[in-house]
């Protein structure tokens, strides 16, 4: 059995909130360990002031079949019972969560290779954005060769 | 065909999306006429290695066919997660 | 900074109203990654009528320092912020938490790791043991080869 | 010195805790007194490579040595997580 839900949003969330409702649906599926990944706006110590906010742009209907595509790949992969990824996309502050994942199966390997391969995956091939707000302005985030290096571990 | 920018192509091109009548065979065909139109688009078309593009909201690359694709999309890397 | 939580209760818990207390936690200590894994109780297909409890016993005092030291081997080995692991004993029924560990840091692979070798020693060297009951009687659950196998992964 | 039991030792022997009055230099040398003693004992321990130990409360080894000891616990490998 595998629930794929995917939530590609505006509003604010609780990790927690979510935790629950996915442990009790994992739960009543028969899994034995649930792993749970969150992101989370970091500050930036260095620029004037720190950061003022974050805005996340996203390619609206390719974002979800892309969050789709990586969490079906995941399900073939490992033998999991439900699979959330939730990214928010818009303006956020420093500390607020960003997105997370949480998987789910019987033992706790596929549990956690699971949430690795989807964070590894979400990060370079799902059409996400960040624009870092300071004082001075204004800049795009800018992807890391360690970042799809990453991919690699999974071929 | 409807060719969308996101992130930094979008502000360096001026605009979110556009439709365009081309009959480019190949993404490359296309970002080369493109560039040639005017300025913005040559700058935002620069760096190659620099873009990702996705076609009909598939990660896809600069070689890929257009014949019968409704939908085209540049962007830099992904800054998800 | 690290800041180690350590709980062994006998009381149920809500993975979910952990998670938010730690997320919120995390967040303030400028972590950017929350890693969050938690262990349930699985019925027993296979046995007439399923598992009618567990019973987890352990050894009070020596609980404590095993989870405090395992914690803290993981703080020198990664840059961590706040590290939780919350450990039930006593009685429980099918589908409940058995168990939390959580981790921060700045990036993920730090968070994921060090989420992972928690669990690795937690399974091994903290002195908890599992009796399943059901309508056929009690049995001790067995320790697996491969969780002890686990551990060479991190030497 | 005190000797705790878990688990199927704890049933095995047939008590959680008991208070052991013994000059033995090493943790394998308690095992084989105590083996001594009682069937029950004897049982507990016929098999050492499915027991572990505890020294003052962290984990150890057979061939410890018993002096200064406060407290020992004997068990089988553990199964939380």
């Amino acid at each position: 059995m595998s629930l794929i839900d995917i939530r590609v949003q505006d509003a604010a969330f609780d990790p927690g909130v979510l935790l629950s409702a996915f442990t009790t649906l994992a739960a009543q599926a028969g899994a034995g360990a649930v792993v749970c990944f969150t992101g989370l706006v970091r500050d930036l110590p260095g620029a004037n002031g720190g950061l003022s906010k974050m805005v996340i742009e996203h390619y609206p209907g390719m974002t979800e079949s892309a969050l789709q595509s990586i969490a079906e790949e995941a399900a073939t992969r490992w033998s999991l019972g439900p699979v959330l990824i939730l990214h928010r996309y818009g303006a956020l502050t420093p500390e607020e969560p960003i997105m997370m994942v949480a998987t789910a199966s019987a033992h706790r390997a596929d549990a956690f290779l699971a949430a690795d391969f989807l964070m590894d995956y979400l990060k370079s091939r799902a059409p996400f954005w960040k624009k870092e707000f300071t004082a001075e302005g204004a800049t795009w985030v800018a992807a890391k060769d360690s970042d799809e290096d990453a991919l690699s571990r999974w071929r | 065909m409807d060719v969308l920018y996101f992130a930094w192509v979008r502000e360096r091109i001026g605009l979110p999306k556009e439709r365009v009548e081309s009959s480019a065979a190949t993404v490359m065909d296309l970002v080369h006429e493109l560039s040639a139109r005017e300025d913005r688009y040559a700058l935002a078309f620069s760096d190659l290695t620099a873009l990702r593009v996705a076609v009909d909201q598939q990660l896809s690359d600069f070689d890929a066919p257009l014949a019968g694709v409704r939908e085209i999309a540049f962007f830099p890397p992904m800054t998800g997660g």
